[in-house]
């Protein structure tokens, strides 16, 4: 009997989930031809042929990308319970914390925030 | 919960199930649960470093452009695509797992502890290299020829300790010994970060490309000042190490897990009901190669169009 | 009370043949234990210790406190013993001491489990605990820190000549303890709640954990990579935090403050999940906005993340971040005052006992109260320049700490003593106890909010002699505490070996942890619970007769 | 004034923004007040109301009100914002120097303030300035984080290693103000404190003027050592000092490195500081410059008065200002300037055992003892 969560209880679906290879090969085509792109892109001055910044952006874009495809593929998110994705979205979120407030602190220092 | 009718403690118990439990699916679901909040843990461990990559990259991106380029982005991204293989395998072996199928589910693992360690031996092959050449800045380790020494003794010499720390006694930051063939070699007793290439700066100061912290940062009385540049790139290269270093520890932690697991699947133990084991090892498996999907190109590749383009 | 102990709840076998506690004496069936039950015994004990050990420096430092100069301890002596104190309270005391002993103990028992979800992770957390606590007292053998508990940088890097690496190393250790302990706390939440036992029935006190556990998770992982950066660089100078070579000593202090700010509510939290339950079992009646008492624990948890930077203020981060951690500190103040509201509509038309644990429930509102509201104080900037690095945040962290986390500990050992040892503690020495800390407490630390306004700062071994009076004032009632602390000791002492067997649910009250046998069987419950009421539900709906045992309670007196 | 009661409550206001912090500190005392007595007080009452009446007699089954419950979380926040914008006030002006301020440079390092007028004065442990002004103090420190706190002044900001952070005031009342490290910096963090002498215009041109006269030698000594030659630079500061450690050497015995032993007299006092690499301590570099030909001789038996004086030879450096002279000068001026113009221009080092004097010695340190040198590694 003790049983978990009875308000959860419709959906255990990773349980006897079993993903088919073509997902697998699929995701890891993508992480392959990810990587050789987030390599070459990284060799051309796109922050001179677009605006800076845009080297560090597509790169990012790319490995989020990335991380998607393997977190809700090969990490079974896709098929999981609302408190999986919830413990997924809620790591990356609260490193977002983390950066987007020590960063606040660093990017607004110095003058100019408060005129003389 | 018509599966959950009340039950004693004392009848059929399931091989795996542990006491605490009452079925498999609720071991299997507090074993998946466990795992994600472990794994969470660890994006706020990296995430610390990966903060203090955020701070210095942001003040110092020609040091770390610096960084960046003297890596070797065939090696780092030869082991991207390693790693991503290691991560199908795994997938793939979880997948056999949940099938039942024992000799693929080792066939698998084994693959999978195989691209691991090519992953490790490249990563090896790595640190050796930044080591010979001094950058690994740990006192009394590098071995230095004596042409390379009076090179890079310009401007990493003495002069160029951090103020603070010097401490008149300490005898001098290299010691000789004969070597054949003429070169005298040298040990770097003190751990000297030996760097000595400025170019970028130099190329940034004419396209005015430098931060507020940069302009500070590398120059000393108006001019660039490869000591003080040097430092930076040494902030570079310690992050580098750190996460590096942390990211092969937990590669080597993996791979430990996975012996076991493979022994056990080898004995048999997991079936189409009870696989958790293999399950919660691969999703460790691929959150070890999230984060490197994500130190590729922040170590190895972000400022490398510095030298490629136009400077900008 | 011992009267009604034949009008019991009817689901209650009275005598399993063996207990927790009977089952297994040799060292060996502790020292391996998986059982959560044995697990919080060992921790009760080590905490225990720590806690004396943080208290016999406490009492050193207000020794010293006592004359202007710095005649007891000479300052080199005095810096190590508040880091020392500081670091042996908070990570070896008060984060462990709810969440780990309470926590682990009844946890289980209260969503009607047999154990937590992972027993073996437990114990590995309680062999963290030790092997950290046992490096940081080695490194306190050999010579100590200096570099108060707060380890800021560059002084703990390049400056102090102490042992930095060995503590800090301990408190990394020490911190997975809490991180296994977290983890297994969210798990067993989720997946091992007894049949019918919603998350709207859960104890108040559970959700308060199931706060403290997701700081713990979200947290500590950071401090614990913080001071692996802080140890490599005092091993290798990597100068991250070296301003010599470009590095940036307040990074350290973000990434310290990212834990160590949500770790206050760690250490606050779990005590409010006590008071929870104190508040309202002693008023026999449902706790007045459940929903709300819950829901502001996860905002406290949320939230607090949020304001990390408000202990930087006068640090040099930058003037915009300073205003935006005070405008979010007092965001997170609101659900703190939601809860002291609830607590106290909950007493309107109960029926209030006076027994100990409730003394302690009602010194901890006022204290904590009084320590929340200066924390406003110190929140809103303008004011903290003043207050800043000053005795009155020593007074305001106190309030917090002691008087209300530490009370609530004390209350809600009190309330589950005959639970735990199935013995019954001396009600006349508790309530004299009770009574000692509360003058004791506040003789000690209301004076230092007046030391601190007149501008007294901390960490100082000697200090204006003008400042003398409040100073003696403090010290003397760090006599008072410490007396207060130590009678308990023995009377709980003595209660296990002397004292009346308790029974199985000495007020009558409806929580799950009391309807199995005190002290309870190895897997708590000899048949699974089914939960079919809500929680403090005192109605017959909850399967107590209550109109029995006021019956036979008026018989028998 | 706290040093007339009994107990302190309450510190001088001497600060334009003094009053401000204080107001909210009322303010949030009478929120606090206002909180805490209802809320103690229904509790309490509710206590004694709501007593038992029967053993397990059940209280009544109430769920909740949302109402009420919206009551008391939206006032709260609004209160809380009320202290926050005030806070945020308070701190814009605390922080944001007026364009027109006198300059002071600060630096802090283990365990001393050194400060520097923008003419060209410079202090230790002690600043003084006039009334009336817009002050900006420019911060920084040789080693650890410091803070720079005057609480009369309700002003403080930490010192950061490589960085510049700033305060500014305008002191309102002559008078003498703690001055306090208020950012732990290691062994000697108590003693790292002064004075603030906030004098009338016309006493601090007069003492800007260099109004030295009536200094005894030892305390010119001090003077040069510390402020005008530097000397200090090098043989202060505990564990990071460079060189060799002056106190006690006199009359004793001296190893140099050349294996030789020599007792310090005056003579050989004044060699080191005339020759210095003609007899180096043993375990030292010789990096000490030489002084020949920019001290005069004057200067030189000051020196050496001074360097005697640190081995509690002459016990010269009393100084004659005590706490109760200065503290009760207040608002009298005169007495102010009195006292300061035959005080010493800059007080003793408090952590120099003879000159340990608790008169001119905020915090009243003690003696300092040499941290050890073993590091854990
Ligand atoms: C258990 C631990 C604990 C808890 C719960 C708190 C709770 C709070 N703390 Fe505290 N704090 C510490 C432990 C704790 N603190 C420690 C250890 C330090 C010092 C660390 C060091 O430097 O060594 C510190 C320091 C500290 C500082 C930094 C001071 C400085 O260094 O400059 C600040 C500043 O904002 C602060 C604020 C607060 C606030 C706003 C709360 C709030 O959560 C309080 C909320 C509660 C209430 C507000 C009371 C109830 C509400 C009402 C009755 C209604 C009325 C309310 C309103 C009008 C809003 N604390
Ligand atoms: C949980 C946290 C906690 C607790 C419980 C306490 C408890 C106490 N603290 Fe502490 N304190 C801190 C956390 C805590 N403190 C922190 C974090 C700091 C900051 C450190 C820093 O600046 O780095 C600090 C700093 C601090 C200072 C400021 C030092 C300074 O800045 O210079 C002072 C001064 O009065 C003080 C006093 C006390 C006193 C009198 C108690 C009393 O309540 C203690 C009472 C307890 C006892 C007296 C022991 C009880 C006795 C027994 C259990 C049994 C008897 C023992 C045996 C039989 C062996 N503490
Ligand atoms: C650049 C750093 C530096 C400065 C500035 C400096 N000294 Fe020195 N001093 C040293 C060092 C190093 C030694 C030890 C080696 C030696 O004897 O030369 C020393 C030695 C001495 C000694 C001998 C100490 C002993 O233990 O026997 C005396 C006396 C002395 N200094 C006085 C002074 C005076 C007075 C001044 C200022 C006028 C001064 N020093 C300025 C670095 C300095
Ligand atoms: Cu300088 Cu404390
Ligand atoms: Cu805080």
């Amino acid at each position: 009997m003790a049983h978990h969560d009875s308000d959860n209880h419709s959906e255990h679906p990773q349980e006897h989930h079993i993903v088919g290879l073509p997902i697998y090969l699929g995701v890891f085509a993508v992480l392959v031809v990810g990587t050789i792109l987030t390599y070459f892109v990284a060799t051309i001055d796109l922050d001179g042929i677009l605006f800076p910044g845009a080297n560090t952006l597509i790169a990012l874009l790319i490995a989020f990308t990335k991380m998607i495809c393997v977190v809700l593929f090969f990490m079974h998110v896709y098929w999981s319970s609302r408190l999986i994705w919830m413990t997924a979205i809620a790591g990356f979120f609260w490193l977002a914390i983390l950066f987007a407030f020590t960063m606040q602190d660093y990017l607004t220092r110095g003058a100019g925030v408060f005129p003389r | 919960m018509a599966t959950h009718a009340p039950t004693h403690a004392h009848e059929y118990h399931p091989p795996g199930l542990q006491h605490q439990f009452e079925d498999m699916r609720q071991q299997q679901e507090s074993a998946s649960i466990g795992m994600w909040m472990f794994l969470v843990q660890e994006i706020m461990f990296f995430g610390g470093l990966f903060t203090v990559y955020l701070v210095f990259r942001s003040r110092y991106p020609m040091a770390f452009a610096a960084g960046s380029n003297h890596l070797d982005a065939f090696y780092g991204g030869l082991n991207t695509l390693v790693l991503i293989v290691s991560s199908l395998t795994m997938a793939l072996a979880v997948r056999a797992a949940q099938m039942g199928q024992r000799n693929l589910q080792v066939f698998l693992l084994i693959l999978t502890m195989f691209f691991g360690t090519v992953f490790l031996g490249v990563k090896a092959i790595e640190y050796v290299a930044k080591y010979h050449e001094g950058i690994v800045p740990v006192a009394g380790l590098n071995l230095k020829t004596s042409k390379e020494l009076t090179d890079s003794d310009e401007h990493s010499g003495t002069a160029s300790v951090p103020v603070g720390r010097q401490d008149p006694n300490e005898s001098l930051s290299t010691a000789k010994g004969e070597e054949p063939g003429g070169h005298k070699k040298y040990v770097n007793l003190r751990g000297d970060f030996i760097w000595n290439d400025v170019s970028l700066v130099v190329q940034a100061q004419q396209g005015n490309y430098l931060t507020d912290a940069e302009k500070i940062g590398y120059f000393a009385n108006g001019e660039i000042s490869p000591a003080k540049f040097r430092d930076k790139v040494q902030i570079f290269f310690w992050i580098y190490f750190v996460m590096t270093g942390l990211h092969a520890l937990h590669m080597i932690i993996g791979l430990g897990i996975m012996t076991w697991l493979t022994w056990k699947a080898w004995r048999g133990t997991f079936s189409a009901d009870y696989y958790a084991p293999v399950e919660i090892t691969g999703l460790y498996w691929h959150f070890v190669d999230i984060v490197w999907i994500f130190l590729f190109p922040l170590l190895y590749l972000l400022g490398r169009h510095f030298l490629h383009g136009s400077g900008h | 009370m011992q009267n009604v102990e034949a009008i019991n709840l009817r689901n209650i076998k009275q005598e399993p043949k063996t207990n927790y506690l009977t089952n297994g004496f040799t060292l060996k069936s502790w020292l391996l234990t998986k059982d959560h039950k044995r697990i919080a015994i060992l921790y009760l004990i080590t905490v225990s210790a720590f806690f004396a050990l943080g208290g016999v420096y406490a009492s050193f430092i207000r020794l010293e406190l006592l004359t202007p100069n710095s005649d007891l301890l000479q300052s080199a002596t005095y810096n190590r013993v508040f880091t020392q104190h500081g670091i042996i309270m908070v990570f070896f005391f008060l984060i462990p001491a709810i969440p780990a002993i309470l926590g682990d103990f009844l946890i289980p028992l209260m969503i009607g489990a047999k154990d937590l979800a992972f027993p073996k992770i437990n114990l590995l957390s309680w062999y963290f605990y030790m092997a950290g606590g046992g490096l940081t007292l080695y490194a306190l053998l050999q010579g100590g820190v200096d570099t108060g508990w707060t380890f800021y940088t560059p002084y703990s890097t390049t400056f102090s000549n102490s042992y930095v690496m060995a503590v800090g190393l301990g408190i990394f250790i020490n911190g997975f303890s809490s991180i296994l302990t977290g983890l297994n706390f969210i798990v067993t939440i989720h997946t091992m709640r007894a049949p019918g036992m919603t998350w709207f029935r859960l104890p108040l006190f559970v959700w308060a954990h199931y706060a403290t556990s997701l700081v713990m998770i979200l947290g500590t992982p950071v401090i614990a990579i913080t001071i692996l950066l802080l140890a490599l660089e005092r091993i290798a100078k990597v100068g991250i935090f070296d301003p010599a070579i470009g590095g940036d000593p307040i990074l350290f202090q973000h990434l310290f403050w990212f834990y160590s700010h949500p770790a206050v509510y760690i250490m606050i939290l779990p005590g409010m999940g006590v008071i929870s339950e104190l508040i309202s079992n002693f008023s026999r009646k449902k706790i007045f906005g459940y929903e709300f008492i819950a829901f502001s624990s996860i905002a406290i948890a949320v939230f607090g993340f949020l304001v990390w930077g408000h202990h930087m203020f006068v640090s040099g981060q930058s003037l915009y971040a300073g205003l935006v951690f005070s405008f979010l500190t007092m965001v997170v103040a609101v659900p703190s005052a939601i809860k002291i509201f609830n607590w106290t509509a909950t007493l309107y038309k109960g029926s209030i006992s006076y027994d100990t644990p409730m003394l302690y429930a009602l010194f901890f509102i006022g204290l904590f109260l009084i320590g929340g509201l200066t924390g406003l104080f110190l929140g809103s900037i303008g004011l903290t320049v003043h207050l800043t690095d000053t005795y009155f945040i020593v007074a305001h962290f106190h309030y917090v700490m002691v008087g209300g986390q530490v009370l609530a500990y004390l209350g809600g050992l009190h309330y589950w003593w005959s639970k735990i040892t199935g013995k019954m503690y001396s009600e006349f020495w508790s309530k004299i106890a009770a009574i000692i800390i509360f003058v004791g407490f506040n003789l000690t630390f209301f004076p230092q909010f007046i030391l601190g306004y007149m501008g007294m700062p901390r960490r100082y071994a000697a200090y204006p002699p003008e400042l003398q009076v409040l100073n003696i004032f403090s010290t003397a009632g760090a006599s008072i505490l410490a007396i207060g602390l130590i009678i308990p000791l023995i009377y709980f002492t003595y209660s296990i070996f002397f004292g009346e067997k308790a029974p199985a649910n000495p007020w009558l009250l409806p929580g799950l942890e009391w309807r199995t046998a005190s002290p309870p069987p190895t897997e708590n419950f000899e048949e699974t619970p089914i939960v079919t009421w809500e929680a403090y539900d005192f109605t017959e709906d909850s399967g107590l007769d209550l109109e029995d045992a006021r019956n036979k309670y008026k018989v028998t007196v | 004034m706290q040093t007339n009661s009994w107990i302190p409550l309450f510190p001088e206001q001497a600060s334009t923004f003094a009053w401000q912090v204080d107001a909210l500190y009322f303010y949030l005392i009478l929120i606090s007040v206002g909180f805490t007595v209802p809320i103690v007080g229904v509790i309490l009452y509710f206590f004694v109301r709501y007593r038992e009446k029967e053993k397990f007699a059940t209280g009544e089954e109430i769920h909740g009100s949302i109402a009420l419950e919206t009551i008391w979380s939206v006032i709260p926040f609004v209160i809380s914002m009320t202290i926050f914008l005030g806070g945020a006030v308070v701190y814009y002006n605390q922080y944001r120097p007026p364009a027109e301020a006198m300059e002071i440079y600060v630096v802090g390092k283990q365990w001393m303030w050194k400060l520097q007028h923008s003419t060209g004065q410079r202090e230790i442990n002690e600043l003084h300035i006039p009334v009336g002004r817009n002050i900006k103090l420019t911060m920084t420190t040789e080693d650890v984080l410091h803070n720079f706190y005057i609480p009369a002044f309700r002003t403080k900001a930490d010192v950061v290693p490589g960085r510049y952070t700033t305060i500014w005031f305008n002191a309102t009342k002559p008078g003498k103000y703690h001055l306090y490290c208020a950012e732990y910096c290691g062994l000697n963090h108590s003693g790292m404190g002064g004075w603030i002498y906030v004098m009338e215009q016309r006493d601090f041109d007069n003492w800007l003027s260099g109004n030295v006269s009536g200094q005894t030698p030892v305390q010119a000594g001090q003077d040069l050592f510390q402020n005008k030659l530097g000397c200090a630079s090098c043989h202060e500061g505990g564990a990071s000092q460079r060189g060799a450690k002056l106190e006690g050497i006199y009359n004793h015995e001296v190893k140099l490195a050349s294996g030789q032993t020599v007792i310090a007299d005056d003579e050989y006092i004044r060699n080191s500081i005339l020759n210095p690499s003609s007899q180096i301590v043993e375990g030292y570099q010789p990096i000490m410059p030489t002084y020949k030909g920019q001290v005069t001789e004057e200067q030189l038996i000051s020196l050496v008065a001074y360097i005697k004086s640190l081995s509690g030879g002459t016990g010269g450096s009393k100084t004659t200002t005590t706490t109760t002279g200065a503290m009760n000068s207040g608002g009298n001026t005169t007495g102010t300037s009195g006292a300061n113009s035959n005080n010493t221009l800059v007080a003793p080092r408090a952590d120099r055992g003879a000159a340990n004097n608790q008169g001119s010695n905020p915090n009243a340190p003690e003696t300092r003892s040499e941290p050890t040198n073993t590091q854990e590694r």
